[in-house]
């Protein structure tokens, strides 16, 4: 076996079996009896409220699913949230403008919108021409939009996806033209930015749970209590080994010693 | 059926390359069609996506050169602008693909250093681009201006861990705080804001980062698992 | 005052940009749509000759390695590498309404790959390594010996702000009563992590337009 | 008087943005007309490595390992042109090594660009040793931990370590009295810390890029004896220089001269804080009297 298995990732296999369980457990203990009341995502109420807005002042919706490709999660989390947008907007009847910087991007955003165009029930109000491709330099297309929304003046705009250092352009742009924003990226380094730009922000995990908070099928909630697993098991680990690092060193004791090697094994990435 | 096929490879493919760190990989010794095969999508993968992602460029290609060509035609709003980039779309593309300036023929990198490509690159693209990159410093400037008010206790902590940070990063922030006695050195301005580098700043980022990292997976999972209805189109 | 073109059109494009600070004008437009057009076309080239020709091209007909480099010879011939290529003329199936459905195969694959390349790389350098870093950290921090307090103190500090900071970011339960103290005092850790990282940034942002400014009055106008 | 205080306040909170640009802008570029330097003072991150420095007993051997390349330079350089003066200043003998192919140019900007100029009777193999750029990241550390001539058959010209007079009764790193790293990015100062530092018990310091400082903070002051953050820590290290060797007069301090801008700037968005929040109180006490 030692030639086909790599043994050494032993921890790795453990942990994903672990949190995959949790997750599917999560799902189908979901179908079965309904959820206790969760969390409120305050971002995630602001999507409403931010097309609402641009409803009843008759601007544009602007919505940037990040400056990466698909090859990104945050950027398919984004494109998952413009789902619930675009949906948002065509039953609130406003122009809804997407601009990427991929063309891959592009091109499944346009099969989203069309399919929450259909779902909202006005299929014919969806144009190809929502979604635009600008150039795949993130500081060109950076240039570009901001150019856009000082000319358009959106009245809301989400920045959902991976963004860099282009982000505090975007922010501070759309600030200038007025409009609500509503951020998320797991790009940690562009947070501090985003938070001090926009006035409402999916911080890091944030982003990857809103899609599971709005999708269609309520069960897909149970996942986010298998993902919580995962930060309850963080948290032991850190404080059990934390702990068990300090009896170690304060008492010397052989099997606070062991135990706590024992948990840096299970945590060594090899 | 029009969903099942994709749906598959998505689930085929995600799990293959979840499977690829499991396996040695041939060069440290994994014998056997295995090792080789999960080796093999684990490299090759990725070069696929990125040769694919220059098919879509046809679709991008084509969008940009329809959204201002028709706004020249119908001589819509900055028509003449969007002229503009049509003239040097095309000019770039051309004088890119043909490697005009360089060696003779198609010989040579496309980034030769005497190629008009490197010509734009140098004098056009990147006095552009970092002249974007310099606005961030008034952008900076103008948002610290607006988010950093004393209004709520979170934004009180923001305004007040940037302002020791930013005083600490001046040489005045050495000075304004040095007559502090030894006992209070802490409260010193280059040693709290070391402590917040060093303490809360340090939590706050593990935090978020692991995190994301269980979002990442979780999202992976639904993926993966055809239960993430949004991206490739809902239950029908 | 500099002499070369180049200089001067680096130069009054730096301007053209600048002035979108005062707000947006035909200058601004021009140094925008210039980008915009040079930029797409700049990454669509390089798209070209460095992605799909060594991949794809050089890769089924090794003698057009010949087109780049006169003297190298051919490599393998790789029968795999038409996979993508199919996968390419898949996704240009969008362009017919009636094929349209196809290019979502080309999709599924790009999306396989991100969550498949994604979940254990994240798990591995994100969820298991800051663990442990932690974790190997330890509380006591010791001295020549002897338990250092003020060390052992900011580490039980990180423990706990680390620990309150993943209270908040669950959802199962809302974020009421010890618990949602607890989220608060996360939120309070993280707004202070923003605050300082923003502070830290403001040097880097400031040195690129330091730069920028430099190059404006020393290389074009010759004022420093 | 109160009423005229409130309109003071809603105008100071809510200042239009470009009154900020211009004034940053005006004050940037005034600087860099006028070449404003201001007094700079090193903090408690840089004090202490310009004390070892100043402290080790002359002729003490110092390892430096230029881990930057060209893109980084402007940021690291300035900080190993500030140490190796002091070092050579003090009659301490040096030897040059780094991570990076890069790292040969880097060097050689600093033998020629300092050492040949400002140190004309410091000879090559005597007084320093150049040994130059070896392939293998952390392995390479590693290496010379057990040997220097496991790594190093010879320096960079190929005289053979033993005839160095520079690397006297220096066979591996614990021989050095002191080695600091200058990086910015990996493998760099981490590896620096992890595979000599920590096992060792190596007094190190080290010199970063300004995004990367707050990374290495937590290891400061136990694993790191002192450590230069981006443009500020060299600014620092050359304004602790300039304060204790006064009778030195170093060609170039570009440290100190990019630092100029850069205090100016902090001072300005800090100043328009303040602003917005003095706006911010004056507007509540209005609104207070107003109820």
């Amino acid at each position: 076996m030692g030639s086909i298995l790599d043994t050494s990732a032993w921890n790795l296999g453990l942990m994903l079996l672990l949190l995959s369980a949790a997750v599917l457990g999560g799902i189908q203990a979901a179908r079965r009896r309904r959820l206790g009341p969760m969390r409120r995502l305050r971002a995630l109420d602001a999507l409403e409220i931010a097309v609402g807005r641009a409803a009843e002042l008759g601007r544009p919706v602007y919505f940037v699913p990040g400056v990466r490709d698909i090859d990104d999660v945050q950027t398919i989390a984004g494109l998952s949230l413009l789902r619930t947008v675009a949906g948002l907007a065509a039953r609130y009847g406003c122009r809804l403008q997407v601009p990427t910087d991929r063309s891959l991007v592009m091109n499944t955003a346009r099969e989203i919108c069309r399919e929450a165009y259909a779902a909202a029930g006005r299929p014919e109000a969806y144009r190809d021409d929502m979604v635009s491709y600008i150039s795949d330099e993130q500081f060109a297309f950076a240039a570009r939009v901001d150019g856009l929304m000082v000319r358009e003046r959106p009245a809301a705009a989400f920045l959902l996806g991976a963004f860099y250092a282009e982000s505090l352009l975007l922010a501070e742009a759309g600030n200038l033209a007025g409009a609500m924003q509503v951020a998320g990226t797991a790009n940690w380094h562009q947070l501090p930015f985003l938070v001090t730009a926009c006035d409402e922000v999916l911080i890091g995990d944030e982003l990857f749970a809103a899609s599971a908070y709005l999708d269609e099928d309520p069960a897909l909630r149970g996942s986010l209590r298998g993902q919580d697993f995962g930060k309850y098991l963080a948290m032991a680990l850190l404080t059990g080994g934390a702990l068990l690092a300090a009896g170690s060193v304060l008492t010397g004791q052989a099997v606070l010693t062991t135990l706590y090697g024992a948990v840096l094994r299970l945590l060594q990435t090899g | 059926m029009r969903r099942l096929i994709p749906r598959l490879i998505l689930t085929v493919v995600g799990v293959v390359l979840v499977l690829t760190p499991f396996f040695v990989r041939p060069e440290a010794g994994g014998r056997g069609p295995l090792p080789v095969f999960f080796a093999y999508a684990d490299e090759n993968f990725s070069v696929w996506f990125n040769v694919l992602a220059v098919f879509a460029f046809i679709l991008g290609g084509a969008n940009l050169l329809r959204t201002h060509a028709l706004r020249v035609r119908e001589r819509g709003r900055d028509w003449p602008y969007s002229l503009l980039t049509l003239v040097a779309f095309t000019a770039v593309l051309v004088l890119g693909l043909f490697k005009v300036g360089g060696p003779p023929g198609l010989q040579g990198s496309v980034s030769h250093g005497d190629s008009a490509l490197t010509w734009i690159f140098d004098w056009i693209y990147m006095p552009l681009k970092s002249t974007l990159f310099a606005l961030l410093a008034f952008f900076v400037a103008s948002a610290a201006y607006r988010a950093f008010r004393l209004r709520s206790w979170e934004a009180s902590l923001l305004l007040a861990a940037a302002f020791v940070v930013l005083i600490g990063r001046t040489p005045f922030g050495v000075t304004l705080t040095a007559w502090l006695p030894n006992v209070l050195r802490f409260l010193r301005l280059d040693e709290l804001s070391i402590w917040i580098m060093k303490v809360p700043n340090t939590a706050g980022w593990r935090s978020i980062l692991i995190g994301i990292s269980l979002g990442v997976v979780a999202m992976s999972l639904r993926l993966i698992l055809g239960i993430e209805h949004a991206v490739l189109g809902g239950r029908r | 005052m500099s002499g070369s073109l180049e200089v001067w059109i680096a130069s009054l494009l730096t301007l053209m940009v600048f002035s979108f600070l005062w707000r947006d004008n035909p200058l601004y437009k021009f140094a925008e749509h210039l980008f915009v057009g040079v930029s797409a076309a700049y990454f669509m080239v390089l798209a070209f000759w460095s992605t799909l020709w060594p991949n794809a091209v050089v890769k089924l007909v090794p003698a057009a390695v010949r087109v780049t480099q006169p003297g190298a010879e051919p490599g393998a011939f790789e029968p795999l590498a038409i996979v993508p290529v199919l996968l390419g003329l898949l996704m240009l199936c969008r362009l017919w309404p009636r094929l349209a459905w196809l290019s979502r195969w080309p999709t599924a694959f790009a999306i396989g790959t991100t969550a498949g390349y994604n979940l254990t790389r994240y798990l591995r350098t994100d969820f298991l390594n800051q663990i442990s870093t932690t974790v190997q950290d330890g509380i006591v921090v010791q001295q020549a010996g002897r338990v250092a307090w003020g060390g052992t103190l900011d580490q039980i500090l990180v423990l706990a702000g680390t620990v309150c900071g993943l209270v908040y970011f669950t959802y199962s339960r809302p974020h009421r009563g010890y618990y949602g103290g607890m989220a608060r005092v996360g939120v309070a850790f993280m707004m202070v992590t923003f605050g300082a990282s923003f502070g830290y940034a403001v040097m880097g942002r400031v040195a690129v337009l330091v730069s920028r400014l430099q190059e404006l009055l020393g290389g074009w106008l010759g004022l420093l | 008087m109160r009423r005229r205080g409130a309109d003071w306040g809603a105008r100071l909170a809510g200042l239009d943005r470009r009154w900020i640009y211009l004034i940053l802008a005006a004050g940037l570029i005034l600087t860099l007309l006028t070449g404003l330097r201001l007094p700079e003072r090193p903090s408690i991150l840089v004090e202490p490595l310009y004390e070892r420095v100043e402290n080790l007993p002359p002729g003490s051997p110092i390892l430096l390992s230029l881990d930057y390349t060209p893109s980084t330079a402007p940021e690291l350089e300035p900080m190993a042109f500030a140490v190796v003066r002091h070092a050579l200043l003090k009659g301490h003998r040096l030897c040059f090594v780094s991570l990076y192919p890069e790292g040969d140019n880097q060097i050689a900007r600093v033998t020629e660009g300092v050492i040949a100029r400002e140190f004309p009777a410091v000879r090559a193999g005597r007084d320093f040793a150049v040994l130059g750029y070896k392939a293998g990241n952390e392995m390479v550390i590693n290496a010379l931990a057990q040997r220097l001539d496991s790594m190093y058959a010879g320096d960079l010209e190929g005289r053979p370590l033993a005839e160095l007079p520079a690397l006297a009764g220096v066979h591996r790193l614990a021989d050095f009295a002191l080695v600091v790293a200058f990086s910015a990015g990996t493998p760099g100062l981490k590896e620096w810390i992890l595979f000599a530092g920590d096992p060792l018990g190596l007094p190190l310091g080290g010199g970063c890029n300004g995004a990367g400082a707050p990374q290495f903070l937590p290891y400061f002051p136990h694993q790191l004896l002192g450590l230069m953050g981006g443009i500020k820590g060299a600014a620092e290290y050359e304004a602790a220089l300039r304060l204790g060797h006064p009778e030195f007069h170093q060609r170039t301090m570009r440290a100190t001269e990019g630092m100029g801008p850069q205090a100016v700037a902090h001072c300005i968005i800090i100043a328009f804080v303040l602003l917005g929040n003095l706006g911010l109180l004056l507007s509540r006490r209005r609104r207070e009297d107003a109820t």
